[in-house]
Parts: C-alpha cells; structure tokens; sequence
C-alpha cells in the first residue's frame, strides 16, 4: 500500500494483536475465546501485514512457512489426542494434571489444551496460507500477461 | 422470537437460491455465503434461542445453572462455520483459475460438456 | 445481579439518546453503502458501519451488564480496519491505470 | 477397542508424515503404500472383530454415548472398511508412477489419504455431526484431487462438482440443524431411540427429506446426479478411480443407515420415493452411458445406474434385498475402481479414452484385454462374475416381493449395461487398431507392473468374490440383519444407559 | 465328485490354453481333444451301462437362498453329454486342422473349452441358478467365438447380435427361474420336476412359462429369433459346426426337455411351443434349400430342426419324446459331419459358394465319401439312423392332436426341403465336372476329415443296430424327459406302415423339388426375396431398434444431462421442494400457526433482522461487485450480533473474522471477473424468484414447526454439568470443542488443512505453469 501512515503504523500494531491471540487462545477454556479465535485473530493480524507492506514482507516476518505451522498444528492436535491411547483409554480422552504455577497457583493443564494449541496454529497457517496463496497468484495476475 | 428468525432464515435461504441460479460464479458464491449462513442461523434458531445468556460458568460455579442458551448447537455452527470457510476458500481459487483459464464468468459456458 | 445502568439511572438516558444516535447514523449510512455514488463512498460506509455496530455492541453490554460482549466489540475494531484496508487496496489499484 | 480409531488415524497420520517429507518422493511412496496397505488389514480385523464380538463401539474421549462421538462399526461397517481399503490400496500402488504428473507439490498422496480417511470416518461415525464432518473431509479432499492435474475440462468440472457438493451439504446441515432442534441429540442411537418412542412424526418425515435429499446428492441418484458425468471423466485415472469406487458409496451407506436405523417409520412416504428413484436412477444412467463414446464417460454414467440398483434394496427393505445391496456395493467398489484403473491405463498406453480412436488391444495386448473382461463381464452380469450375483440377488428380493416390474427394469437394465461394456470391448479391443497400431499391433505401449498389477489383483478379487458368493453373501446377509433390526445397533452404542 | 470335477477341469484348461497354445501350436488341438474324448469314454464306460441310478453330487453354496451346488446326471443330461463330448473331440481336432498355426488358436480353445464345459454343466446342472450361470457361460462363450474375426466388422456386429439376442433372453429365463424357484419353494431342479401340480396352480405359473419361453426360444433360435444363428455363421467352421449347429443352440431345447415334466401340462405350453417349432421349422426349410452359401444352408437347415425339435417338445403326445430323442441324436451326428464338410470346402477351395464348387469328387475322395454318408441320414434314407429319426418324427405328428392336419403338412414340407438342403450340400459340390476353384483343391490332413468322416459312418451302424442299443438309452432319455419310469426300444423295421409311406412320399418331394430346385431359386429370387417385407428379417428389425434405443440415449441424455450448471440447480430443487410440499401435504400440517407472544420489545433483534433482510435486497440489487461484497459483509456482521445476543460469543467472534475474510479473498479473487449483470430472460427471473420464494416459504415452514416439537431435553444438560467438574474449563462451546466433541474438531481441522492445500497447490499449479509458459515463449 502506498500510504506510508499504514505501513508505520503495522510493525506495532501486529505484534500487539499477535500478543492479544495468544491471550484469547490461553484464556479460551474459561472465557470467549481459544484456538479458532486466537488463530483467526492472529491470522487476521497477518493480513494486516500483509496487505499493508506486501506478501514477501509478510512471509519475512513470519519467519516460518504457512503450511508448516499447519502442519504442525494439525499434528500436535492429533498427537494430544493419541497422548491417552497409550494410557490405554480411547483416543481423545482427556489426561490432566494440575501444576503448581509460580504466580497464578495450581492450574489444570491437560491434553485439551494442547488441543487447542494445535487447532490455534493450524488455524493461523491455514488462514495465512490461503491469504499468501490468492495474494501471490492476485499479484501475478496484475503484472504478468493476462 | 423464533418465528420472525424463521422468517429471516427463510429469506436468506431464498435469496441464496435466487442468486445460485444467475448466470454468474461471482453470483454463485454469493448465494452460496448466504445459504451456508442461513443454515448456520438455522441449526441456532431451531434449537431454540435464549438472549443474553452464554454458556459460561460464572467463576466459583460448579455448573451451569438458571437459563442459558444451548451450547451444543454453537460449536456445531463453530465448525459449520469454519469448515465452510475452507471450502469456500478453495472454491473461490477454483473460480479465479476457471476465468483466468476461459475468460468468462458465465456459468452457462462453463459447462464441463457432460455429454 | 444489578447492571450497572440498573443502578446508575442516569447512564440509562445517556444510553438512551447513544441508542438513537446510533439508529439514525446506522440508517443514514446504510443509505449511503447502497447509493454512493462512487465505490471510495460504499467503502467508507461500510468502514462506518462496523464502527457503529461496534458503538451498538457497547451499548448493548452496557444494557446487559455482561462485559463477555465487549470481547465481540474489540474484535470487530480490529476487523473493520482490516476490512477497510482490504477494500482500499482494491480501490487503489483499480485507480492505477 | 481403540481399533476402531485405526481407519481414521493411519490416513491422518500417513498423510502427515507424506507431508513432512514432501521433498523425499522415494520416501513418500514408501510411506503412502505402508499407510495405504494397513487399512484393508485393519478393515479385515474389525470385520473379524465385529464377527466374534458383535459390533463394536468406541467412546470418542471416554465420553459416553449420547454425549460424546461415539465410533461404530458393525458388519456393514466393516465391510465398506476392509473393500474401501483394499480399493485404496490398490489406487495408491497405482499412481505410484503418476503422483509426480499429478502435482508437483506432492500433495496426491497426502490428499488420497485424507480422502479415505473421510470415507473411513463416514463408515465409522455414529454421530450425525461427526458424518457432516467426515463428509466435509472427503468433499474437500475430492474437490482438490479433482482438480489436480492441468486440463481447463477438469477446472470447469470442478466448479459443478463443487458447487452442487456444497448445496448438498448445505442441505444436510440444514437437516441436522432441523433434526437437533426437534430431539436436542446427535448420537444416531440415541435418536433411533428418540424416533421410536414419538408420535409426532409429521415435520420428522419433512426433516428426513433434507437427509434424502442430501445423501441422494452425494450418493448421484436420479435427479441429484447432475455432478458426476462432467466431474469423473475429467480427472486423472488414479483419482477417477478412487472417486468411483468410494465416493457414491458413502452417500449410499449413508442413505442404508440414516433410512434404516433412523428414519425407519415412515416407510409409506419414503418408500415410494426411493422405489421411483432407484428406477429412474438405473435408466437414466444406463441411457446416459449407451449414448457415450469415451470410456471414463460410459463407465461414469454407469456408476449413476448402478447406484440405482443399491437403492432398490433400501427401497423394498427386505433382509435379501438389503443384503443384496450391500453385496453389489462390495462388487461394485472393486470393480468400478478396477474398470475406472484400466480407462486409465489404455489412456496411458493409447493415450486416450475416446472409443473412435483406440483400437486393436486384443491382438496387441492380450494381457489387458483378459484384465478388462474380468471387470467388464462382472459389471454387465455375466456369471459366475460377482456382479451377477448383486443382480440375482436383488432381482430375487423385487421377485418375492412379487414386484415384477422392478424385476424387469433391473433386467433390462442390464441388456444395456451389456451394450455400452461389449462397446468398449468392441471397439478398443477387437476393432483394428487406429493409425500407428494399425500396422503393429504389438509394439502397442507397454505398461509398468505397478500400474498393471493393482489391476490383476482387483480382477482376481472380482473373481473370488463371484466364486465364493456364498461365503460374501453371507456376510452381506449378517450386515443385513444387523440394519433390519436396529436394536442390536442401539443396545450396542447406548450400552443399557438410554435416557 | 465326477460331475463337477468334469467342469472343474475343463475350466483349468480353459485358462491354460491360450498358454499352451502359444508353446506347442498345432499340436495343442490333438492333446486338448482328449479331454472331450476321455469325458466320452467315461460316459460310455461308466454312466451308459448304469442308467437306471441316477449320478448326484451336492454341496453347500447359499443355505440362506436354498442355492446348492447340486449336479445330477440322468438320461437326459446322458444323451446331451454324449453328443456334446463326441463332436467335442473330433471338432477340437479339427479346430486344429482348419486354422494351423493361427496365432490367436489358443485362445480359440480358450473359449471353446469353456463353451464345452459351460455345456456340460448346463445339462448336469440341477440347480436353477447353477444351471443359468452355465447357460450365460456359453452365451458369453459363443460371442467371443462368433467375434473369432474380430477385425472385420460384420463379425463383431453378428457376435454382438447373438450377444443381445441370447442376453436378453437369458435374463428373461433368469427372471422365470426365480420364479419356479419361488413357486416351487425349492430351487433344485429334480426336486422340483415332482411338483408340477402346484406350478399349474400358482397364479405366477404364467409369466414363469412365458420367461422361460423367451430364453429357450431365443437361445435355440426359434422364429422371430431366429436371426442371429444365420448372422453367427461368420465365425470359423469349427465354431459354426460345433456351437451354431450341434450343441449350445440345443441348450433351449434342453431346457424346455428339462423342465418338460414340470411345465408341459400347463395351458399354454402345447399352443406356444408346437406353434414356435412348427412355424420355425417351416420357415427354416422354406429358407435353406435356396441359399448359395454352403453354410447359410447348413444354418437355416439347423433352424428348421431345431424348430421340429420344440415342436415335438411342444406336441404333447407319448410318440414325440422318442422322436425327439431320434432325431436330436441323427441330426447332431450329420449335421457336425455336413457342417465339417462345408469348412473343408471353403478351407481347401477358398469359397462356400456352391455355384463355384463343382466336381470336387476326385480332388476330395474322402471328403465326398463322408460328405454323400451324411446326406443320406439327413435325407433320412434306410438303413441310416436318420431315417428311424425321421419316421419317428412323422409318427409324432400323425398322433398330434393339437391341428394335427396341419402338423403332418409342416413336417412334410419341411422334411421335403431339408432333402434339396441335404443334395445342395452332401452331393452337388462333388458331381459333375470339375470347375477351378479360387485355391487349388486338395484332401487336407487326417485332422480335418477324421470328423465329418467318423460321424458320417456312426449313423450306419446306430441304424442298423438300433435295436441292440437303443433300449435301456431311450428308455432313460424319454423316460427323463416325461418324468416317469419307462421301458422302450426302437426298431429299425415296423413294417410297412403310414409313416413308412409318408416317408417316401417326402424322399419323392424331395427329388422333385432337388431337380426342379435352379427353376425354384430363380423365380424366388424375382418374387419373394425381392419383395420380402423388411418386418421379416429379424435382423433389420433388431439393427433397427438398437438404433432406435442409441437415439433415445442420446436424446435423454442431450435433455437431461445439461450443461448448464443453473439448469442442474433448478431441476433439483424443483423436485426437493416438490418433495417436501407433498410431504407437508401428506402429513397435514396444521394450518394456521399458533400465535407466538412477543415477549419483552425485542428491539436490537427487529433492527438485525431487518438490516438483514435490506442488505441481501440491496446484494441481490446491487449492480457492482463490490456493493454485493459490502453488502455481503453487513449480512455477516448483522448475523454475527444475532449470534451474539442469543449468547454465542465465541461464534459471533468467529463468523465476524470469518466473515470478514471471506469478503476480503471474495473481493480479492472476484474483481477481476467482468459483466456482473448478464442479460437473463424475464421469464426466467421470475421462475427462479417463484424457485427462491418457495424454499424460503419452505424452510420458514419448517424452523416454524420445529419449534413447537422437543420430544426431550437436549443433551447439552450433561455438557452444562460436566464441563467444570470433568473438563476444567468455564467456557462450555470451548469444552464441547476441545474435549467432548473433539474428533469433530480435528476432523474440522484436516478440513482447513486440505483447503490451504489446495488452495496452495492450484495457485502454484498455474503460476509455474504461466512461468513455463512465458520462459517458453521468450527462448
């Protein structure tokens, strides 16, 4: 984009949603919020980049591929919910534990969350991938021959 | 209110129809948002609504208690929505490779010749 | 529980007249997305819309007293600003020659 | 009892790990063909599980039945498992040699396996939600393999196969929505059991249309088939292939049990219904397939007619009728996905489909010429084929039922389904070969083991399921039993805790 | 353990022949005839002496269906498999003589060893289906035979139509087993042979007959299906010879004998196969003697006696079985033997024409000898056992009751011609003064004459000694057929009587019309065949309705299959809400409403609502792209506060974003696509508004109603519960999501994955393929 107030203006906007994601993703289980939205919040700040300072731009700043993080998503996803069959309960049951957090006391951490940490990155590299996708091939289209 | 919802998701689902039926992809992909959300307010709308009541269990409470709206059929729409989001997704690059390919957006040409 | 404009009937009115503001904006700008003229005035408009259904939102937790809404709120001014930006793009590049 | 997770998992994971080592296409192969041969194994070992135990049931999460997704598998379960992936398999050695023409970014495989998990997933759920869900991964997965590939045709198939799909599921979650609204449950039992006790069964019946409607959609019957003419011929030979032998099936097995466990009272007005549509499903898509000049093109519309032939079982719902139609589902998976191979490899070795141009295979390749009779023959009903068993089966069923004019348009249905198979063989096989095969017939393109082998062996599969009829049928007979009479599903799944 | 062993093995060869073939050539026809020959012998050895006891052998198939695998060997499947093993042998042989080192021959006998094992099923089969798997075995068989000579285009149409033909027929005669299987409540074939009364009883009795007429009739080429046998005469002679003449077109004739005690005493059974064989028979005499193509004589000649043979079935009197049994034995012999003959001729002279063979007596000596034998027992001259055949045959029909006058004429104009037919073939090529033939003439090798020369003598000492074997072999075949027990034998002499008198008055015809038969074929030639009615050649009428069911394909398919994807959309929903409404209408829904109260002014869900309803009027209006996407995100954001006041958070957040990026990759892909508003016919607004205002009604209907049902409380009581105290979280949708509907989630997830994949790889797709393409054009 050419309008150099955007463009500024980006570099410390996304960080702080990005930031905001992963409290909605964390927080999820109690209140609005967890992997879908914290992905699609921290997707969305990605298209901010992206439509401000380019595809290219994007990608530098996010250092890690798209289809990686999704990858990845989907496969911690998938292995939270292989985790019990080897305690030799049906896939997908839920394991807990409680950790003694130094400032927030004891919380329960279990599979589910991990769960959600894996929809929430599967979310953000589907979501970026598609977006970098359709913007790489929109770019193409603009200055290639038709 | 269920009945004026009724009447809402049944006008969105018509209006859906009407626009797949156009000539255009452009217009086929907005009937098809628009029928995929009118599904969406559906599954709600026929589970029953209850306002101003989510499903959150206040902080110290065991459970959920008084009124409060059915959570089951959010997370449905949740992945209703979601997973239509995808397809469309994908639709949508289908469309751009099918006019940049044929340089038409007239569904009627775009036939695929069947027979 | 009490919301907070339950106790504190002042803040009813000043919803009150907020509400109407906002109906009135709300109606002139869809007027406006639906006729134009131009393409920059709908994107304007849309942009404006998000901001008064964000005003609405507001008014609505306040009415209610669950503050779970403001978290719809806060979602929606990031995403109306994506949205605009996404409609300006477009419109800039249908500017170029 | 976390087997029953085995069909759905082993793709998932498959296809991640293809993903991972993208780069690495000898490894890649490797992978994809572990995960593509462990489903059959594992199909076959709920099958027996499912034989000695009775059905089986695993509570997603611990979850207990209504509540959570429960995954089910009873003979009719198992069955569709271990022949959908024994099909899978057979595919996935199949394009081994054709997975870099397909995508360079090698995402066939990881996309094959994802559509059988989908499939996998569909014959597994217990779940209404879960079904959609299971839909929405095979749809999704179809729409990409479809369009693999490079071909404009294929683009514009797409976009009907895609956006009828969509209308489809649509549909279906408006029913779903529909359906949770009037029994506030999910788990089929569980509504099985809901349906059973009501009265008020008026806005059900209406609410069971949007399932008909939707499965038809999915299942290509008469008059939702409109996708699948343009969408199978366009594909590639490896993903036609997978498409012919799986996806209608599900929307069929979706159909056998929705119609039968859930939807099972109102028989007077879905009855009907189901019997003209299986009619029309069979003649207009047989009608279809005789007016066509293109192998791929003949066999989809077969595929449409065929698909009528299942629908008579659910529409006469008798044991042997049921029976039938699961029996002809089997036959049919193997051997549409085995006619559907050999389009593809006369289209490799002639390089194309069109029935004006190929000629001279019997004389010059008298290996595929056998490979194709096998298919062939068993489609059109040529005993002791297993496709004449479907067909005798079902025509016994429509005859006791003393339903002469049902038995008599599956018969002559089938003198057409004679004439546009005997067509291909006329025509590419005996006819003389066209242009450079005319003159030498032998130097005809030979095919790679990995393309002919997948081939051989589903031809001898269509073989042994014809000559042990009776053990299949048997089987067939056992699943039946099972849909006629619910209850065991429902006692099975609910576990003596129904609400 | 014999009986399917026979079949069994057969089978095994069947599948090794065309490797075989390939290995040893020629040769492999001599080695492959010892089967047939060591199943003949068997027969003779061990099955002949011991007629009386019936062979059985039975084995589970489908318990459930009352399917078996039940064979059963008695006189009648005797008498059938003894002339099928015979011929079997000396045509195996032959097979090998007239193609030499053709290098398709192994897989000739490929399909000529299952033909013959198919055949023997057929006849020991003794269950239904058992014995229609063997019957559709030689159908199939005979068309890849008939299509031997694949690469010229009248075999394949011909092999097609007797494909078609027999097919179809076939699937009738499946339809009519089921049926006797039901009605008799047994699908064993001698089991149900003794339960004949409850047939005629059965209101079903009818279609059954009438089914399994059509496959009988059809197989064994009975009039107006007999066309196909002429047009199956392009195969090689061994196939003709073997298949077209001497045993799969008797296997509708087998089968009528078969189930000739169950089904003889039915009303219509005497009408419709006396009628069928009589005319037939009449016909295919009427035809034969004129042709000019030795083997187009042999067909039509076959035809006819084939016909007598139904009708003798047909007849219903105690002297047409014995006849019957004559004369399917007399004809099989001479008919293989002449058959044989006219492939030598065409085989060593290069033509079947018998205008070109003349005088061929000297260069084929053992041909003609063989050829003369065969003549005579087909002309039925003493002491031949052609002519007990056909004495036997006039006794029949001098004792038919059922328009016995004009049996007795039929018999006797047909046996006349079949006479000419026997001299046209037998005599004439051999007489006179040699003519050049297209090849040099000369005797082929033992393989070729053994046959035609073997079955040429056979008939000679079975006439003269009828009466020492024929006895306890009659009486086993009629006795089967009849469905009783009886003694018999047949005599060569009865002395002088009416049959015998007829029997010369037809030899004297015959001659007469042998010497007036040039005068015969000219003045047919100017009047009937010029004038013959196209109705009349079944072939013409068959091509023409396959044309006919080709033009409807196309035609359906043209009207149904439409391109247009809109056409596609409209047509289903027509019959979706066609469906639905009559659903409605069926089930009475009450009519009106009940009247829902208005509680507590819902003032934020009206203006939702409404803003709605005005933005997708405004989408539908709208006439740019981008107002349709604007409007589109209004839709999204007002849907996402609907979902917000009903206490969806999580879901009004998820659909704003979703929404949102959805109008951003919409507008993104689709502002490029030019001429949003193309012309669309007034007419047709208005039938997709009528469409859209129906399903709208529909669906309105529907959540209407559906709220006024809950047959019990939602399950989500449990999640209310559980979701703290079993799955430690406060947001319910959330726990619902990652614990108890979890797989639906990472189901939901893989969706997402495929989709980015997708999207992915076609973007990727075409822009290396652009790339290609511009690289491509710059070098």
């Amino acid at each position: 984009m050419n309008s150099y107030l955007i463009r500024m203006t980006v570099p410390w906007l996304c960080p702080f949603l990005l930031v905001m994601s992963i409290w909605i993703l964390l927080r999820g289980h109690n209140a609005p919020g967890g992997g879908f939205i914290g992905g699609l919040v921290a997707a969305a700040a990605i298209a901010f980049w992206c439509f401000a300072r380019g595809v290219e731009d994007a990608k530098r700043w996010m250092r890690v591929s798209p289809l990686h993080l999704m990858i990845a998503g989907v496969s911690t996803a998938l292995i939270s919910g292989l985790m019990p069959m080897f305690a030799g309960k049906p896939m997908l049951t839920a394991l807990w534990h409680k950790v003694e957090v130094p400032l927030l006391g004891k919380l329960p951490l279990g599979t589910p969350i991990l769960f959600d940490i894996g929809v929430f990155f599967a979310v953000v590299g589907v979501t970026t991938s598609i977006l970098f996708s359709l913007e790489e091939f929109e770019l193409w289209n603009r200055s290639g021959p038709s | 209110m269920e009945p004026f919802w009724a009447v809402v998701v049944g006008i969105m689902f018509g209006a859906g129809i009407y626009l797949m039926l156009r000539r255009n992809l452009s217009k086929l992909i907005l009937g098809l948002i628009l029928i995929s959300n009118a599904a969406n307010m559906l599954i709600m709308t026929s589970a029953g609504l209850t306002r101003d009541a989510p499903p959150m269990i206040a902080a110290g409470k065991e459970t959920l208690t008084g009124t409060y709206a059915d959570p089951l059929p959010q997370a449905l729409v949740l992945t209703a929505i979601v997973i239509g989001f995808g397809v469309l997704a994908y639709f949508l690059t289908l469309l751009q490779g099918a006019y940049k390919s044929n340089k038409s957006e007239n569904l009627d040409r775009l036939g695929g010749g069947a027979s | 529980m009490t919301t907070i404009i339950e106790s504190e009937p002042w803040l009813a009115t000043v919803a009150l007249i907020s509400t109407i503001i906002i109906l009135v904006s709300m109606g002139m700008t869809v007027v406006h997305l639906l006729r134009g003229p131009g393409l920059s005035d709908r994107v304007a408009a849309l942009d404006l819309t998000a901001l008064l259904l964000l005003g609405a939102i507001v008014l609505y937790s306040l009415k209610t007293g669950n503050p779970m809404f403001l978290d719809v709120a806060l979602v929606l001014a990031l995403l109306g600003f994506l949205s605009t930006i996404g409609f300006a793009r477009y419109l800039e590049e249908r500017n170029k020659p | 009892m976390n087997l029953l997770v085995l069909p759905v998992m082993i793709p998932l994971i498959t296809a991640l790990l293809l993903l991972f080592c993208q780069k690495n296409r000898r490894l890649a192969q490797i992978v994809s063909t572990i995960g593509a041969f462990s489903l059959p194994a594992v199909g076959l070992l709920i099958l027996s599980r499912v034989h000695e135990e009775g059905i089986q049931v695993i509570h997603m999460g611990s979850w207990q039945a209504p509540f959570g997704i429960t995954l089910v598998a009873d003979y009719l379960s198992a069955l569709m498992l271990s022949v959908c992936g024994l099909v899978g398999a057979a595919v996935a050695v199949f394009a081994l040699k054709e997975d870099m023409n397909l995508s360079r970014e090698g995402v066939f495989f990881p996309l094959l396996h994802a559509l059988l998990m989908g499939v996998n997933g569909s014959f597994l759920a217990g779940d209404m939600f879960n079904l959609y869900v299971w839909f929405e991964v095979m749809l999704i997965s179809s729409f990409v393999l479809l369009s693999l590939g490079k071909t404009n045709a294929q683009l514009l198939a797409s976009i009907k196969y895609v956006a009828l799909n969509l209308v489809s599921s649509a549909i279906f979650l408006t029913g779903l929505g529909l359906l949770y609204g009037k029994t506030g449950t999910l788990n089929m039992a569980d509504l099985a059991v809901q349906l059973q006790n009501t009265e008020s069964t008026v806005l059900l019946t209406s609410t069971a249309l949007f399932f008909l409607v939707a499965f038809s959609i999915k299942a290509a019957c008469f008059p939702f088939f409109f996708w699948l003419p343009p969408a199978y011929p366009a594909a590639p030979a490896p993903i036609a292939a997978i498409f012919s032998g799986l996806l209608t099936k599900v929307g069929v097995y979706a159909l056998f049990r929705t119609f039968t466990l859930i939807f099972n009272q109102d028989t007077a007005i879905f009855q009907p219904i189901l019997y003209w549509m299986a009619i029309l499903t069979m003649v207009t898509g047989v009608l279809g397939a005789v007016a066509q000049m293109d192998i791929k093109k003949i066999l989809s519309y077969h595929i449409i007619s065929q698909i009528g032939y299942m629908i008579i079982g659910l529409a006469l719902a008798t044991k042997l009728a049921l029976a039938g139609a699961i029996f002809y589902l089997v036959h049919h998976i193997v051997v549409k996905t085995n006619l559907f191979l050999l389009a593809g490899a006369i289209e490799k070795s002639g390089g194309t489909n069109d029935l004006k141009k190929l000629g001279g295979y019997y004389k010059g390749y008298p290996l595929l010429a056998v490979m194709f009779l096998v298919p062939a023959l068993s489609l059109a009903g040529i005993p002791p084929l297993s496709g004449f068993f479907s067909k005798l089966f079902l025509i016994r069923a429509s005859l006791e039922n003393g339903d002469m004019f049902m038995a008599f348009m599956a018969l002559a249905v089938g003198v057409f389904t004679l004439i546009s198979m005997t067509k291909i063989w006329m025509e590419a096989f005996w006819k003389k070969g066209v242009g450079e095969n005319e003159r030498r017939p032998a130097k005809i393109k030979r095919l790679d083991l990995t393309v002919t082998m997948p081939i051989a062996v589903l031809a001898v599969v269509t073989v042994v399921i014809g000559f042990s009829a009776g053990h299949v049928f048997h089987f067939a007979e056992l699943a039946a039993e099972q849909l006629i009479a619910p209850q065991m599903y429902i006692d099975a799944v609910m576990g003596g805790n129904a609400r | 353990m014999a009986l399917p062993l026979i079949v069994v093995v057969g089978l095994l060869l069947s599948c090794l022949a065309p490797t075989l073939g390939r290995l040893l050539g020629q040769k492999v026809a001599p080695l492959l005839a010892l089967f047939p020959a060591a199943v003949c012998l068997w027969l003779c050895a061990t099955v002949l002496p011991n007629l009386d006891t019936p062979l059985l052998f039975e084995a589970p198939w489908i318990p459930s269906l009352n399917m078996s695998y039940a064979f059963h060997l008695d006189g009648l499947s005797a008498l059938f498999m003894l002339f099928i093993s015979a011929i079997g042998t000396f045509i195996f042989m032959y097979a090998g003589g007239y193609l030499g080192n053709h290098p398709q021959l192994g897989r000739l006998f490929a399909f000529l060893l299952l033909f013959f094992s198919a055949m023997l099923g057929l006849v020991i089969a003794d269950d239904l289906i058992l014995l229609f798997i063997f019957w559709e075995l030689t159908s199939i068989s005979s068309f890849f035979l008939i299509g031997f000579k694949h690469e010229s285009e009248e075999a394949r149409r011909s092999a097609l139509q007797a494909l078609l033909v027999t097919g179809a027929g076939g699937l009738a005669l499946l339809a009519g087993l089921i049926l006797l299987g039901d009605i008799g409540g047994t699908y064993r074939v001698s089991e149900l042979l003794l339960r004949g009364d409850t047939f005629i009883r059965h209101p079903l009795s009818d279609a059954a007959l009438l089914l399994i007429l059509a496959g009988a009739f059809t197989k064994s080429a009975q009039f107006p299906f007999h066309f196909w046998l002429p047009g199956a005469m392009v195969a090689p002679t061994p196939i003709s010879a073997f298949l077209h003449s001497a045993t799969m077109v008797k296997a509708g004739i087998f089968l009528l004998a078969r189930l000739h005690p169950l089904l003889s005493d039915h009303l219509w059974w005497t009408p419709l196969v006396a009628g069928a064989g009589a005319i037939t028979m009449t016909y295919g005499a009427l035809r034969s003697p004129w042709e000019r193509d030795l083997k187009t004589i042999l067909a039509y000649a076959t035809v006819s006696v084939l016909g007598m043979l139904t009708m003798l079935l047909g007849l219903g009197v105690d002297k047409a079985i014995p006849a019957f049994v004559a004369v399917i034995l007399a004809h099989a012999f001479y008919k293989a033997s002449l058959f044989m003959v006219a492939g030598i001729l065409d085989h060593q002279c290069g033509t079947r024409n018998i205008d070109e063979l003349r005088g061929l007596r000297s260069a084929l000596p053992i041909t003609s000898v063989a050829a003369g034998l065969a003549a005579v027992s087909m002309m039925g001259i003493p002491p031949l056992f052609g002519f007990i055949a056909k004495e036997k045959l006039i006794e029949a029909a001098l004792k038919a009751e059922w328009y016995g006058m004009l049996m007795i004429a039929a018999v006797f104009v047909s046996a006349a011609c079949l006479t000419v037919s026997a001299w046209q073939v037998g005599f004439r090529p051999f007489r006179g003064t040699p003519k050049p033939t297209p090849k040099q003439a000369k005797e082929g090798g033992p393989l070729l004459w053994a046959g035609p020369l073997f079955f040429a003598i056979l008939p000679v000492p079975l006439g003269l000694l009828v009466s020492f074997w024929s006895g306890p072999f009659f009486s086993a075949a009629v006795g089967a057929i009849q469905g009783q027990n009886l003694e018999m034998t047949v005599k060569l002499w009865y002395g002088f009587n009416l049959a015998l008198l007829m029997s010369f008055l037809i030899l004297g015809a015959g001659v007469g019309l042998t010497l007036k038969r040039d005068k015969i074929t000219a003045y047919l030639k100017r009047t009937v065949y010029a004038k013959w009615p196209a109705a009349f050649h079944g072939a013409a009428v068959f091509q023409f309705g396959l044309k006919q069911a080709f033009a409807l394909a196309n035609a359906q398919t043209r009207i149904l299959f439409q391109d247009a994807l809109r056409h596609n959309l409209t047509f289903i929903m027509v019959v979706f809400l066609g469906l639905g409404f009559t659903i409605l209408k069926i089930t009475n829904v009450a009519w009106p409403f009940n009247p829902v109260p208005l509680d507590n002014p819902p003032l934020f869900e009206l203006m939702i609502g409404l803003v709605i309803v005005a933005a997708i009027a405004a989408a539908i209006r709208a006439q740019s792209m981008v107002v349709a996407a604007a409007c589109l995100g209004v839709v999204g954001f007002a849907v996402s506060c609907f979902f917000m006041i009903h206490g969806a958070i999580d879901l009004a957040i998820t659909q704003l974003v979703i929404e949102t990026l959805t109008v951003l990759l919409f507008v993104l892909v689709v502002h490029r696509f030019p001429d949003f508003n193309t012309k669309e016919s007034e007419l047709r607004r208005r039938f997709d508004a009528l469409l859209a205002a129906a399903s709208g009604a529909f669906m309105t209907l529907l959540i209407w109603k559906a709220d006024l049902i809950q047959l019990q409380d939602p399950i989500s009581g449990y999640f209310a519960e559980n979701s703290m105290t079993k799955g430690y979280g406060q947001n319910v949708v959330n726990v619902i999501l990652v614990d108890f509907r979890a797989l639906d989630t990472l189901g939901e997830i893989v969706v997402l994955l495929i989709a980015a994949l997708g999207v992915y790889s076609l973007t990727r797709q075409k822009l290396k393929k652009a790339k290609k393409a511009t690289e491509g054009g710059a070098a």
